[in-house]
């Protein structure tokens, strides 16, 4: 489980984790890129210093506990960052891939609903709060 | 009285201006602080208008209005979480 | 949609693709790694020349007509592996999550189900071809 | 009579004891080449046995064993797919 401000290098990352997942069979990675949408200039990530890292880790715990994974990685950026970067990444491993898949899409459902990170776009108009989806409350509801 | 360390995030933190304060409350509950805080001053009212969109945690685990603050350290306000 | 005899670099391939992937937001690979389950020393991959690549070719535009994508890359192995080597990988783009993650999965359920590959393990018990199982074509089922 | 070129992949190869072969066959369907084909030698027919078990493509699509030949000039027989 990581939270930083720095961006982090995706390939470097999943290279590193398929590596440490000995007898895996089956590496998902997600990974979250910030959009230019409607001419978005730039994007900032506010987090609860605290709460943050203790809720990722009690979800990657969950996620460990709910399916068959050798291994699972979170790593979420905070702070200003702009369409092209990566926000997050969620890496999951195990002996077979529908574990593994489902154990990404679990990990990203609760991060994108529940995680304690609030968004704020700056775009052509101005800067907004990224107001929370109905949709992203109800992709939780499956699990 | 009860003193607690009270956070705010996002837009919450914006309105009323702040990121954290200390706060001597007589609440039971959240609800009840959130009545003192809302009474205080136009930003803070400004704030808590609207407490459907509104999260509360304490002592960094979500919770609800009715939940007591008996023992509580910290309570956070802030928007539904929109992370990832 | 590459298909080759060579060892790939899996954070290379990931680096790139996402790097690609304009606009998409989200980004979802899957690695598919040589398991030493019960002893296996090495693997062996046959494939069809000529049907393999058009069979391959073939489900990743089927995969771009199914799900709003904005890019796929698959890239499978033949010939001979060791556990702990990669032996295919899916990359998915798209703007949202769920398009990215229900194309991997598709991709994967069709390449192991019904891509002109044969495997055979080679082990302490001498070698044999790995039997389909009737969850892979099951999993084909749902989509 | 038809001349097509034959294919075998995995354990039919290692039965049969060929990557392929030119076959001249007075088969009309994939049945008709299969019973042509295993009643040439032991090894053809053990590596027919267990139809069951055999997949056929024509010209590297997948096809059914009452699939007609005519105009056909690649047949390939394997086991069910195993990739990934």
């Amino acid at each position: 489980m990581v939270l930083q401000a720095a961006p982090f290098d995706l390939g470097a990352e999943a290279a590193a984790f398929a590596a440490g997942a000995e007898g895996a069979g089956a590496v998902v990675t997600f990974t979250g890129v910030v959009r230019g949408d409607g001419g978005m200039t730039a994007l900032e990530i506010e987090h609860y210093p605290g709460m943050t890292e203790r809720a990722m880790a009690a979800h990657a715990e969950a996620a460990r506990e709910r399916f068959a994974l050798t291994d699972v990685l979170v790593i979420h950026r905070h702070g200003r960052m702009v369409p092209g970067e990566a926000i997050m990444m969620v890496a999951t491993a195990a002996p077979h891939r529908a574990d593994a898949f489902a154990a990404a899409e679990f990990l990203m459902d609760w991060l994108k609903s529940r995680a304690p990170f609030w968004k704020k776009e700056f775009g052509p108009d101005g800067e907004a709060w990224v107001e929370a989806k109905a949709s992203d409350e109800d992709a939780l509801g499956r699990w | 009285m009860n003193r607690v360390h009270v956070l705010y995030f996002a837009w919450v933190r914006e309105r009323v201006g702040l990121s954290r304060e200390v706060v001597e409350t007589a609440a039971d509950t959240v609800r009840g602080l959130v009545a003192e805080l809302a009474a205080r001053e136009d930003r803070y009212a400004l704030a808590f208008a609207d407490q459907e969109s509104l999260r509360v945690a304490l002592d960094q685990e979500l919770a609800d209005w009715d939940a007591p603050l008996a023992g509580v350290r910290e309570v956070a306000f802030f928007p539904p979480m929109t992370g990832g």
